[in-house]
């Protein structure tokens, strides 16, 4: 009884949003929904092969027990009628794979794209850079990590939102070339019915030509370490006007960030820029508080480096430590966002070391 | 009939033994083998081809978009990129390109470049005449450097493969060289063992 | 390590002035009496059942409610390591190989296996292999964390410090396992006693004499695949490291080759178990006895050519994802069929229904429907949808858990009268069973619905549209894992008390090891039997 | 030769996975294990050509 009550408790408290969905995505590709169709194919040959079996059976537990008197017959061969019930249910499966071999050659297509996407996977995050334009961002996952520890309510995006979307134009070839930065990733999304593994040293591709706008989600797919649950991947798929207006958006703000780099900023203003940057890219780590985690990841408060010489802090941030989990940070953050974040690990969780350093010093 | 078991037992015994011994073998002999494999049928994009290739017509009625890609692993922080993004080509024309490579870093560091081409179809067909990836690339503290490639694309690429990019992953090999010593990799084959 | 001290009633057998069982724990640690140590494999795999079975409710308490409530996400990876390494290599294998110890010898009239000696050994390897892969649990960086299919450069390059006692405790779980096949190969191919030929072996000695060259063919290669990954880590060579000229995707070739035919040693000798058990409680022979030989033989060569439908989203040129898509529907279909020969033995026979006969059918019907979600994963361009989501995890653990684990509950409750001598108790079996078919679907069966929507696997918390299905997968694991305890009280129970079973046992049952008496006594056929 | 084409059909008869009572009895009693080992491999490697080839037709029919 206390199962079943449970059981109700549960399903009661969880948002009322939760679907039930049961089925595969239709997805918003031509061949996401031929993907789904073969999926529909294949389940229905099977129910309908399993229901021929499974009633045979439940007639004979039911028609032929000891207890109503059944007495057993002693045949016990029969080639002809097991030639029949298994050539049948393989003729009807290996046709099947005919139309799976056309959808397949389809999603090999190597026609010329129009858009080129290079994606790494990096431990717990995506880089998208594309490859005509000069544009080059990381997506993280933007999750409040008070959500995560249950501290706040959940949006309904939870788990599956990121600070830069990757962004697509509608009615295009658009060509992912899949690569990867440390471990094996998988990037995925659900509604393109694209999936390929990120391997270190070699890249992979696919493609996607999506016909409706809106925005697209999907998960890291491959077992990749401690945070492989937390690295979700966005996809905003744009008309190709607003597409064209991002991209120059993009290059507008990139100019502006550069020109940043050689402003002169406050202490204070490092300070409150730098607990951001050290929240969304260190505390994954060095945990929020600064303390680390002994054994795995050094903590920062009244760490030799942080409070050490200047240069050493920045170069490690700069430049990663060979051999250890600390990435070289250097394409990750822009000057402004070290200066910053070297600024914070100086002067707060627990160091007051007093000094700072302008992104014009940081030198990439 | 216990001893005549007995030896029969203990044939048998060696016999199943030197099997599993020859499979633990056989797991090892998978490498080569995967090495060969991939090599026919350009399986996961790797090509080892390097040298010139006997390639005599050039396909003026046909060019391929070949792209270029850089990817820097996980403590690589050198800057590392193609100067030219893509190129048109005929297949069958030599081409040439650099990539460019600086070592910000405040030591003395040496890496070596792995290729990798998508689609794999296309791996067989793109042969590398001379390549910086058949070489240790060392490079002292905060200089940079200009990385050649030449290459020519096999007018026997298949029809349906227009654009073939080709990607380079840039590792990190100052340690192996301060502990293995090996004088620069004169083999010319691609990375040893 | 919690021994059931199981001490079989001395019985006197047929020849007086024979010395019966050593006392004390010198029995257990020198015997070479192929039924203790059937024994002992059988306690150690129960035991080990239960451990993984505590670590996939931590799993599953965690996966309850969306967000991060008991474990942190690296510990979580661990649960899911362990959990499948000791399912598979601690639970499955070291139960199958109890049960062959304990009928092998029995069903084809022979004393005891080809090396007893070697027997023994290749036992007590075991609990030692499990402490060492255990005992990584309380080492700094913590237990191996990279999946039980431990993919390079995860479990190379970005592994804890415990991989290398991961890659030992392999090395010997490999060696035990090698060495009992080859003692199990040498006992049914030269130890049958006269007239038992080939032809008229019981199907679950043809299966595990299948299953013995399986295993002979393919642990080798998982040893070879481990020493590599520890020549990568610790002797600076490039196997799987692509700075060094080796290839990430080698290892899946390389693993996949030694994983397909695994996952047909887990459930070939399922299928011999149920061969015997339909026919004794339909009271009719195997339907097409020789298709089943000559249908498990074929798959001893064809698991060998069809490993790379576990990677099909690896990147694999057209040809290679066309192929392994032909190859493993061509060899699925046959191998799916036999299970039309059980429904046929049922088929005019006269049925009871008794708790070996329960699971077994609870066998085949859920066992068929894993089977049915694997000929949809091996559709290539679907499993670009489903590969590595929920709905793999639900294919496997329906071909594994009412597959592999009920087959062995199958086999224990049908044997124990024999090993015991006590009958068993009806209703408490039928409370294990129903308790354990409705535990098993309550979790294994929405995670089909999670895996087609979109949820990835090995993630310790996921997004809102999953939070109802999982909720109720999570209620369903703890009803299985409870329930679990009451097979434990069923099977103490029987060896403690019960009424006293006769050699027969069951009406239906035929063949050697039910011509001797109940409780078996400690050496049977020492002169072989007459088989007609 | 008789022996070997038995083995071989037997051996394919096992691909499919039906045999009959009488060929069992026919096979277990006359013949080899070794001939039926090679059979077996020699039929397993016949069974990848014939896939590969099979792969490369419905490749052709689809295109």
């Amino acid at each position: 009884m206390s199962k079943a009550l449970t059981l109700a408790l549960s399903l009661l408290s969880t948002p009322a949003l939760a679907d039930w969905q049961v089925n595969m995505n239709k997805g918003v590709t031509a061949l996401s929904r031929e993907i789904f169709d073969l999926h529909m194919l294949i389940f229905w040959i099977c129910v309908v092969i399993g229901v021929a079996v499974f009633g045979v059976m439940f007639y004979s537990i039911f028609k032929h027990r000891k207890s109503k008197g059944a007495v057993a017959e002693h045949w016990h061969e029969n080639t002809t009628v097991e030639v029949v019930w298994t050539v049948i249910p393989s003729i009807i499966l290996i046709a099947m794979a005919v139309p799976a071999t056309a959808t397949l050659m389809d999603m090999y297509d190597t026609s010329e794209a129009d858009v080129d996407i290079q994606i790494t996977g990096y431990q717990w995050k995506w880089r998208y850079q594309y490859l005509d334009e000069d544009i080059d961002f990381f997506s993280n996952l933007s999750t409040p990590r008070e959500e995560i520890v249950n501290e706040s309510a959940k949006n309904p995006n939870y788990l599956l939102e990121v600070d830069n979307a990757l962004v697509i134009p509608a009615n295009k070839k658009v060509r992912f070339l899949i690569t990867a930065n440390d471990v094996i990733h998988s990037w995925w999304v659900p509604h393109f019915a694209v999936k390929k593994d990120a391997i270190p040293g070699f890249i992979n591709e696919a493609w996607v030509k999506v016909e409706e706008p809106g925005v697209y989600r999907g998960q890291c797919t491959e077992l990749c370490g401690k945070d492989h649950g937390f690295m979700p991947v966005v996809v905003e798929v744009k008309s190709e006007a607003d597409y064209a207006q991002w991209v120059a958006d993009q290059k507008a703000m990139k100019l502006a960030m550069a020109g940043e780099a050689s402003k002169e900023f406050s202490m204070d203003e490092l300070i409150a820029k730098g607990e951001g940057v050290y929240q969304a890219a260190c505390a994954g780590c060095h945990q929020p508080n600064g303390q680390g985690i002994p054994g795995a990841f050094p903590a920062i408060t009244g760490s030799a480096i942080a409070t050490g010489a200047i240069d050493a802090h920045i170069d490690i941030i700069v430049n990663g430590k060979t051999g250890t989990a600390m990435q070289a940070f250097k394409e990750q953050l822009s000057a402004v966002d070290i200066a910053a974040v070297v600024t914070y690990q100086r002067n707060a969780l627990g160091n007051t070391v007093g000094d700072m350093v302008q992104p014009s010093a940081i030198q990439k | 009939m216990a001893e005549q078991n007995e030896t029969k037992t203990n044939r048998l015994v060696v016999r199943l033994a030197t099997a599993a011994i020859a499979m633990f073998g056989f797991g090892f002999a998978l490498v080569p083998l995967y090495d060969v494999f991939c090599d026919i049928t350009g399986l996961n994009g790797k090509n080892f081809s390097q040298g010139p290739a006997e390639v005599t017509s050039v396909d003026r009625s046909r060019t391929v978009k070949v792209q270029f890609v850089t990817v820097n692993p996980a403590d690589m922080p050198w800057d590392f990129k193609p100067t030219v993004r893509s190129m048109r080509v005929h297949p069958g024309e030599d081409k040439h390109t650099t990539f460019y490579a600086k070592n910000s870093t405040a030591e003395w560091m040496v890496a070596q470049a792995v290729p990798s081409v998508t689609p794999s179809e296309a791996a067989p067909y793109l042969h590398k005449v001379n390549c910086f990836c058949f070489d240790r690339q060392p490079l002292d503290a905060g200089t940079d450097t200009e990385m050649p490639l030449l290459f020519v694309v096999d007018p026997e690429l298949p029809e349906h493969i227009s654009t073939i990019t080709l990607s380079y992953a840039l590792y990190d090999l100052t340690d192996d060289q301060k502990v293995t010593q090996v004088t620069l990799d004169n083999d010319k084959g691609r990375a040893s063992l | 390590m919690a021994t059931v001290d199981v001490d079989l009633p001395h019985v006197k057998d047929e020849d007086p002035h024979h010395h019966g069982p050593a006392k004390g724990l010198g029995r257990w640690l020198y015997t070479t009496n192929h039924k203790d140590i059937g024994s002992m494999y059988l306690i150690f795999s129960l035991t080990m059942f239960m451990i993984g079975g505590i670590m996939a409710l931590i799993i599953r308490a965690e996966l309850f409610q969306p967000g991060l409530q008991l474990v942190e996400p690296n510990f979580f990876n661990q649960m899911t390591t362990m959990h499948g390494l000791i399912m598979v290599f601690g639970a499955v294998m070291p139960a199958f190989v109890g049960l062959a110890n304990w009928m092998i010898p029995m069903q084809i009239g022979a004393p005891d296996m080809a090396l007893p000696r070697m027997n023994n050994w290749s036992f007590w390897i075991l609990p030692f292999a499990f402490l060492i892969l255990l005992s990584s649990l309380f080492m700094p960086g913590g237990a191996p964390n990279f999946g039980w299919t431990f993919y390079a450069p995860l479990s190379t390059t970005y592994a804890p410090e415990s991989v290398t006692f991961f890659i030992f405790g392999v090395h010997i779980m490999g060696a035990s396992s090698i060495m009992g096949a080859i003692n199990i190969i040498a006992t049914i191919l030269n130890m049958r006693a006269p007239g038992m030929t080939l032809m008229k072996m019981p199907l679950f000695v043809w299966t595990w004499l299948i299953t013995a060259f399986l295993l002979i063919a393919v642990m080798p290669v998982l040893a070879g695949v481990v020493t590599m990954m520890l020549m990568d880590i610790h002797f600076g060579t490039s196997f799987f490291n692509a700075a060094g000229g080796g290839d990430p995707v080698l290892f899946q070739h390389v693993f996949w080759f030694f994983g397909h035919p695994e996952v047909y040693i887990m459930i070939l000798p399922a299928f011999g178990i149920i061969s015997e058990i339909i026919p004794t409680f339909a009271r009719k022979r195997l339907f097409g006895y020789s298709s089943m030989v000559y249908a498990v033989a074929s798959i001893a060569l064809l698991s060998f050519v069809v490993w790379a439908h576990h990677m099909f989203t690896v990147g694999m040129p057209l040809v290679g994802e066309v192929f392994f898509m032909f190859a493993t529907m061509l060899i699925a279909v046959p191998t799916g069929v036999k299970v039309f020969n059980w429904t046929a033995t049922m088929f005019r026979g006269s049925m009871t229904f008794e708790t070996p006969m329960l699971f077994a059918i609870a066998f085949v019907v859920l066992f068929t429907i894993g089977g049915f979600s694997g000929l949809m994963l091996a559709i290539a361009p679907a499993d670009f949808q489903y590969h590595d989501t929920y709905f793999v995890v639900a294919h496997f653990h329906y071909v594994l858990v009412p597959g592999a684990i009920f087959s062995i509950m199958a086999a224990t409750y049908y044997w124990l009268p024999k090993w015991t001598g006590h009958q068993l108790n009806e209703t408490m079996g039928k409370l294990h069973f129903w308790l354990s078919f409705v535990g098993v679907n309550v979790t294994f069966f929405p995670m089909h619905f999670v895996g087609l929507a979109g949820m990835p696997r090995r993630i310790p918390d996921y997004a809102l549209q999953f939070a109802d299905f999982n909720s109720m997968a999570s209620v369903g694991a703890f009803i299985f894992g409870f329930s679990q305890l009451v097979f434990i009280y069923n099977v103490i129970q029987n060896v403690r008390a019960g009424e006293k079973a006769t050699a027969q046992v069951w009406e239906g049952a035929q063949g050697l090891e039910w011509t001797v008496p109940s409780p078996a006594p400690y050496h049977t056929f020492s002169t072989p039997p007459k088989v007609d | 030769m008789k022996i070997w084409m038995q083995a071989i059909w037997s051996v394919m008869a096992s691909f499919l996975g039906v045999q009959s009572n009488a060929n069992r009895e026919r096979d277990f009693e006359h013949g080899r294990f070794s001939v039926f080992v090679v059979a077996g491999l020699l039929m397993t490697f016949a069974f990848l050509i014939s896939v590969f080839g099979l792969v490369q037709l419905v490749m052709m029919y689809v295109k």
